[in-house]
């Protein structure tokens, strides 16, 4: 945390449609190096969309983003992950059909240097570099708590849990910066409080720097260092989490009204 | 009880997978790689319902020498690994009945059980097909392309313009149109045509018509814009009518259409219906059932509700016909090995040389009521084609009439062209021809 | 210029033939998102039963009338023993279920009416025409005028009454048309019947300008071409498709086959569908979806 | 309960790859493999060779191709004839025209083409999805075809466009007997599943079934999509490449382009449902049902009084079944006959427990 006065994420005036409807509309905002920060709003008010558009999904269609010092108008999501970005997704995007265990290891993929056919010959750097592989993907695992399901097919497992398992590979590529799409959606108060922990442990003991999006405005207060609000493509808040609670617009625009 | 039937069901599946079994009587046995569905089943039908009667028929007479005659079949559905299979199935006999030959009646089964039949020491018969070179004995001594190879059918075809434009010298600028099939059988003679076009100085175009071909609106636009004088139509299946139909939407006159051997059955023009009216092709054998041979057959066989033919109006059409021609000749294969090595069944080494001293003249086929029906056959170490002739009939809308007498294929132009085939083959192989001269 | 003319109108004529396949795939891709391979056994199936009827001695509108009758049993068939059971399947298993489907068709077909070539006439003269020096084929003309009739009955079908309604409703969104009372399985049996009925359509005009045999159900690799450069979803996509890949695959036989030997309709209109792909990932009448992560 | 477990436990990552994690399992592999390479050869006739085991083996080869392909990578191909078509001419001619080219690098490099060609047709896969992919696939099945057909220098100019196999012979040794062509193929079946197991089990497999699964995901987790699916279809080329020299050369000794036709696509997609879709085992059983279960039917048939069933019945009645299995097996167990196998080992394992 050296570098602490310049931001590791900087939104500059990104504008995006879909075929002339507009999703978001000039929004700028920082994100903090080792912090939590939230985006709130409405269903619809653009916050996936700003996801997507941060690690290279959607195109914006004006604006730039600056990341970890390097300017660029717009990034695929190769780069992207390249450069140190990871997600979860809102509706779970987990390899259905492999095991906890592998989802994982898929995630560290970017920290292979052995080639594909050294691996498939299993001669050079390649055994050597599975079995780092694998204890980093086990630490991971044992962080989440997921040791019991390791050899499960994600498919089989509860809702909660996928969700957990989500968190873990995008985890294992040691992101630094971490993008969670309601990590929270449709857990019960006891899964959600664990779901916080691990949300919190993550950021406190690897200095990830987090922005996540949540209706549970609860969560939000507890959790975040930092609140950005948005409500129909416009940023109407922006600042830390008692501050924006305070702020009347946001009140009247989300607050006021629960969905 | 239920175990118990499925595992007697068992073992005899493992028995017969395993082949072997009890010795049989005095039987000599025709594998049958036959193929009765998928798109040639019209073929399949007829030429192996035509065979299966012709050994029912001789069986009913007393077998050959009193050696009944057994066959089993395998559908092969005219692909080859099937019919790979059948072979390897077959080839040991059934039930200790030795095998005489294969006839598979498909060009690719053909090949690929060719080095496995000289090896098996089996005769393998590709009646009006096959491989072309293999007429040369001498290379190929287990494999005999009865009757007509494909090179001297397409010279019997041009032949056959020739007279009809008055003389082989006439044939100076016409125009004559190939359509050939996409297929290496469909390529097959095309270097034969251009060989003939250079030296009778007719112009020759070679159109290909895709597998399977049924479009060929561009290529009868084509055909029309050239304006030949003869379409040598070298079809396979839904080609041929197609060709017909289409000749007729655009114009051009069946009747100077000439199919050829895979083109020229009834299944080939009825489904044209009115557009196939006045089309010719080639045959090696007239269709009809006036022959004594076919009469008897249809005494003995049919009328006592043994035909192997599901439609029995089929009786006499020209795959059938086929058939029946293709079983005088294998059992006058078997006759005639018999008279050199007793009369008892034969392993296929034995009826090979029967095949080889084949000699059907006039008398020996009116003996066997096939006078007119087959062509006279004479086959020698080195020739083990034979005939080599043809004749031409036309389609009247319902029926196939024969409108020619034989016309011979020039066998001393394409002998030269084959022995170099045959030779570069035995090269490629390893093989060392044997001698004719020595051969009795 | 006149052969040109020849050559192209022949290509747009048989390119019609080729739409009338992919109109039966468009409807039951509509309604129930299904690839339907079989399309083309199901016109075999068709075409091999009706010449079966008329060759017993069945008089025309008998045998057509029971040919539609047996492919409604066949579309309630499979959409009881095939659809029902893979609902909510992915795309994928469906296309290859009806790849094992149509092995069923055709060898029931052929179980059941033998494997010979049959004749089948309609009763149409096929005299060419003489227009202007150029030929047409009065057949092709016919076949010509009944897609059009047939593409004129299905809109319909699809646009005036209440039936085409819940169609439409199902191909927007069948978990909508679920909610609001539309019974999905008979929807799709009356899709997949309608489907047999333009294969009965498509089967007779084919039959009678191949013969009525095995090599029907290929008519399907023509078709899909048609369907890959129109999309899956638009009638009006699937007659622009075929109208294009007939007069594509006549043109380039005529003009580049010679440069390469000829004998290229059979991969020619997988290579122009490849290239209308890399501009229009979806066809030309096709609509795709936006990704939502 | 000689699936005993009991004590064994993976000290090392290492030992959690092996091909087989418990020594039972191991054991029986080695036995199988004893048996494949050392007993059949020697007791097996020449029907069982020639007919069964070696297409048997080729088909597994094949289906093995195309479910890296399909079953783990997730792109349907209707093309797999035209790789093997390649494989097989690459092949001839690499033997024909390069004088002493051992016969193991003349298969290895007609792999090596077919795959060259597989990557070509596989570009598209990169912008169009599902079924649209279909059609790349099929213009690869079409063309291939049409050109072996159409240009003859491929088949050496042989009138007939056969082409017929190269002397088999490794260091001297004649390999054209049955067991001879029985083991040359068993040698590559058996590499190549390796090859292709350790594939799966690694990064590259774990990409692939990402891609399947949910290839925007995959992308986002930085995933090289392109390389990844071009991979794909590299390794699948090269496999059914290799797949169709060994078809035409020691299966059947000759063959024509149409012997590579969209049937025999079928045939190999057909294995690979039937067998199981991602899964490396699942190919031998679903090339070992294909196999066997015409020549059963017709054997069954041979066993009722003739005259009872024709054959072109039975071929009609095989048609139906087959369509029926596949149908079944999508609608009760996707995963194929390899799911089965897998069910009836896990109950080996309790055994003599139910749970």
């Amino acid at each position: 945390m050296t570098e602490i006065s310049s931001p590791l994420l900087r939104l500059e005036g990104i504008s995006l449609s879909f075929k002339g409807v507009k999703a978001i509309s000039d929004i700028s905002f920082d994100v903090a190096r080792g912090r939590i920060t939230a985006l709130i709003g409405p269903n619809g008010a653009g916050k996936s969309s700003l996801l997507n558009v941060i690690n290279g999904v959607y195109r914006p269609q004006a604006g730039r983003i600056v990341f970890d010092g390097e300017v660029r108008r717009r990034m695929d999501p190769h780069r992207a992950a390249v450069r140190g970005i990871a997600r979860t997704f809102q509706n779970i995007a987990l390899f259905k059909g492999m095991s906890v265990l592998d989802n994982v290891l898929t995630g560290r993929n970017l920290k292979r240097r052995s080639s594909w056919l050294e691996q498939a010959l299993r001669i050079g750097r390649a055994p050597a570099e599975d079995d780092a592989q694998r204890r980093r993907a086990e630490e991971v695992i044992a962080f989440l708590h997921l040791q019991p399901w390791r050899h499960t097919l994600v498919s089989k497992l509860p809702y909660g849990l996928q969700k957990r398992v989500e968190l873990a590979r995008a985890l294992a590529a040691e992101p630094k910066l971490l993008l969670l799409d309601e990590p929270m959606a449709g857990m019960n108060a006891e899964e959600k409080r664990e779901m916080s922990r691990f949300v919190a442990d993550v950021n406190r003991e690897f200095g990830t720097t987090v922005v996540l999006i949540e209706h549970d405005i609860g969560v939000v207060m507890n959790l975040s260092d930092h609140v950005v609000v948005l409500d129909y493509g416009r940023k109407i808040g922006d600042g830390p989490p008692d501050e924006v609670r305070r702020n009347p617009e946001v009140i009247a625009a989300y607050l006021g009204t629960r969905h | 009880m239920k175990h118990a039937t499925f595992r007697r069901v068992a073992a005899l599946l493992v028995a017969g997978l395993l082949a072997g079994g009890a010795h049989a009587a005095n039987e000599q046995y025709f594998p049958l790689q036959s193929y009765r569905v998928g798109p040639y089943a019209a073929g399949g039908t007829g030429f192996f319902g035509g065979f299966i009667d012709y050994l029912q028929y001789v069986n009913a007479k007393g077998g050959v020498n009193g050696v009944k005659l057994t066959w089993s079949e395998c559908e092969t559905e005219y692909v080859v690994e099937k019919g790979v299979e059948c072979y390897e199935r077959l080839k040991k006999g059934l039930n200790g009945a030795p095998a005489a030959a294969t006839n598979p009646l498909s060009v690719g089964i053909a090949y690929a059980t060719l080095d496995r039949s000289t090896a098996d020491k089996l005769p393998l018969i590709t009646i009006n097909h096959g491989r072309t070179d293999s007429t040369d004995g001498s290379v190929f001594p287990y494999v005999f392309p009865l009757q007509l190879n494909p090179y001297s059918e397409v010279s019997a075809i041009v032949n056959y313009i020739g007279q009809k434009s008055g003389g082989l010298d006439k044939l100076k600028g016409k125009k004559i149109v190939t359509l050939y099939h996409g297929s290496p059988y469909g390529k097959e003679t095309n270097p034969i045509l251009e060989l003939l076009a250079k030296k009778y100085g007719f112009e020759l175009t070679l159109i290909e018509v895709p597998h399977p071909g049924n479009e060929q609106q561009s290529q009868w636009l084509n055909i029309r814009r050239i304006k030949p004088d003869w379409v040598i139509l070298r079809g396979w299946g839904v080609m041929n009518p197609v060709a017909l139909k289409t000749a007729k939407k655009t114009g051009f006159p069946v009747d100077h259409i000439i199919g050829n051997i895979w083109s020229n059955s009834e299944d080939d023009a009825a489904p044209a219906g009115d557009a196939a009216k006045g089309y010719i092709s080639i045959t090696t054998h007239p269709s009809g059932t006036q022959f004594p041979v076919l009469q008897d057959i249809k005494k003995t066989v049919i009328d006592a509700g043994k035909g192997n033919l599901a439609d029995p109006k089929r009786f006499g059409n020209v795959y059938y016909n086929l058939g029946v021609v293709n079983g005088i000749l294998n059992v006058e294969a078997v006759r005639l090995a018999q008279a050199k090595y007793g009369k008892k069944p034969l392993t296929g080494e034995q009826v090979r040389w029967g095949f080889e001293h084949l000699n059907l003249d006039d008398k020996r086929l009116k003996e066997l009521g096939a006078y007119g029906l087959v062509q006279p056959l004479k086959l020698s170490c080195a020739d083990h084609e034979g005939g080599g002739a043809v004749r031409f009939q036309q389609w009247d809308g319902s029926k196939w009439n024969v409108i020619s007498d034989w016309v011979q294929a020039d066998r001393k132009l394409l002998r030269p062209i084959i022995e170099e085939s045959s030779k570069k083959y035995a090269k490629e192989k390893g093989i060392t021809p044997r001698d004719c001269s020595k051969e009795s | 210029m006149d052969f040109f003319l020849e050559v192209l109108t022949g290509g747009l004529l048989a390119g019609v033939m080729y739409s009338l396949v992919a109109i039966g795939f468009v409807l039951i891709y509509k309604a129930s998102g299904v690839f339907n391979f079989a399309q083309g056994a199901m016109v075999l199936f068709a075409a091999l039963t009706f010449v079966s009827l008329v060759e017993r001695g069945v008089p025309f509108w008998g045998a057509f009338a029971l040919t539609l009758a047996a492919m409604v049993a066949l579309a309630l068939l499979i959409e009881r023993a095939v659809l029902r059971p893979l609902v909510n399947r992915s795309p994928i298993t469906l296309f290859m279920a009806t790849l094992g489907l149509s092995y069923v068709i055709e060898g029931a077909a052929q179980a059941l009416w033998g494997a010979q070539v049959h004749g089948l006439d309609l009763g149409i003269a096929d005299e060419p025409l003489e227009l202007g020096g150029m030929l047409l084929s009065q057949f092709d003309l016919f076949a010509a005028g009944t897609a059009a009739l047939l593409v004129a009955l299905l809109s319909f079908l699809f646009n005036r009454t209440r039936l085409g309604l819940s169609l439409r409703a199902v191909a927007d969104d069948a978990l909508g048309a679920l909610a609001v009372g539309i019974r999905l399985p008979r929807i799709w049996a009356v899709v997949w019947a309608v489907a047999g009925f333009v294969g009965l359509v498509a089967g007779l005009l084919w039959g009678a300008r191949l013969g009525v045999q095995f090599s029907l159900s290929l008519v399907v690799l023509k078709a899909l071409p048609v369907l890959i450069i129109g999309g899956f979803t638009s009638m009006t996509g699937a007659i622009v498709g075929g109208l294009i890949v007939g007069a594509g695959e006549k043109l380039a036989e005529v003009y580049l086959g010679p440069l390469v030997g000829g004998g290229i309709e059979n991969w020619f209109p997988y290579a122009l569908a490849l290239l209308f792909l890399l501009v229009r990932p979806a066809g030309l009448f096709g609509e795709r979806a936006i990704e939502r992560v | 309960m000689f699936y005993t477990e009991a004590g064994q436990f993976s000290g090392h990552y290492r030992a959690d790859r092996r091909l087989f994690r418990l020594r039972q399992d191991r054991y029986a592999l080695y036995a199988l493999l004893l048996f494949a390479f050392a007993v059949v050869p020697a007791i097996g006739s020449d029907y069982w060779l020639n007919a069964i085991l070696i297409p048997f083996l080729v088909l597994s080869l094949a289906g093995l191709g195309l479910n890296l392909l399909t079953g783990y990578a997730g792109q349907l191909s209707l093309g797999s004839a035209a790789f093997m078509a390649v494989g097989a001419f690459a092949t001839y001619n690499l033997a024909l025209r390069v004088p002493g080219l051992p016969l193991l690098v003349g298969i290895a490099l007609g792999g090596v083409f077919a795959a060259a060609a597989s990557v070509l047709f596989g570009l598209p896969s990169l912008r169009i999805k599902g079924f649209y992919l279909l059609v790349s696939t099929l213009a690869a099945q079409f063309f291939v075809q049409w050109l072996f057909t159409k240009v003859s220098w491929f088949s050496n100019d042989s009138a007939s466009g056969v082409i017929t196999a190269p002397p088999l012979r490794i260091a001297g040794h004649d390999l054209s007997n049955p067991a001879g062509r029985y083991l040359l193929t068993l040698g590559f079946v058996v590499a190549l599943t390796l090859l292709a197991r350790n594939v799966v089990k690694s990064e590259l497999g774990r990409n692939w079934m990402a891609v399947r699964d949910m290839d925007t995901a995959a992308a986002v987790i930085g995933i090289p999509l392109a390389r990844t699916k071009l991979l794909a279809f590299a390794l699948s080329g090269f496999i059914l490449g290799v797949a169709g020299a060994l078809w035409a050369f020691t299966y059947l000794g000759t063959v024509e382009p149409h012997g590579f036709d969209l049937s025999r696509s079928f045939q190999v997609l057909f294995i690979i449902i039937i067998g199981g879709l991602g899964s490396i085992a699942g190919n031998f059983l679903g090339a070992a049902f294909i196999v066997l279960l015409p020549i059963g039917l017709s054997l069954l048939s041979g066993l009722l009084p003739p005259g009872v069933i024709d054959a072109g019945q039975l071929e009609n009645l095989q048609k139906i079944v087959f369509g029926l299995l596949i149908i079944g097996f999508l609608i009760k167990e996707p995963e194929g006959l390899a799911r089965l196998w897998q069910q009836l080992r896990e109950r080996a394992r309790v055994w003599p427990l139910r749970y």
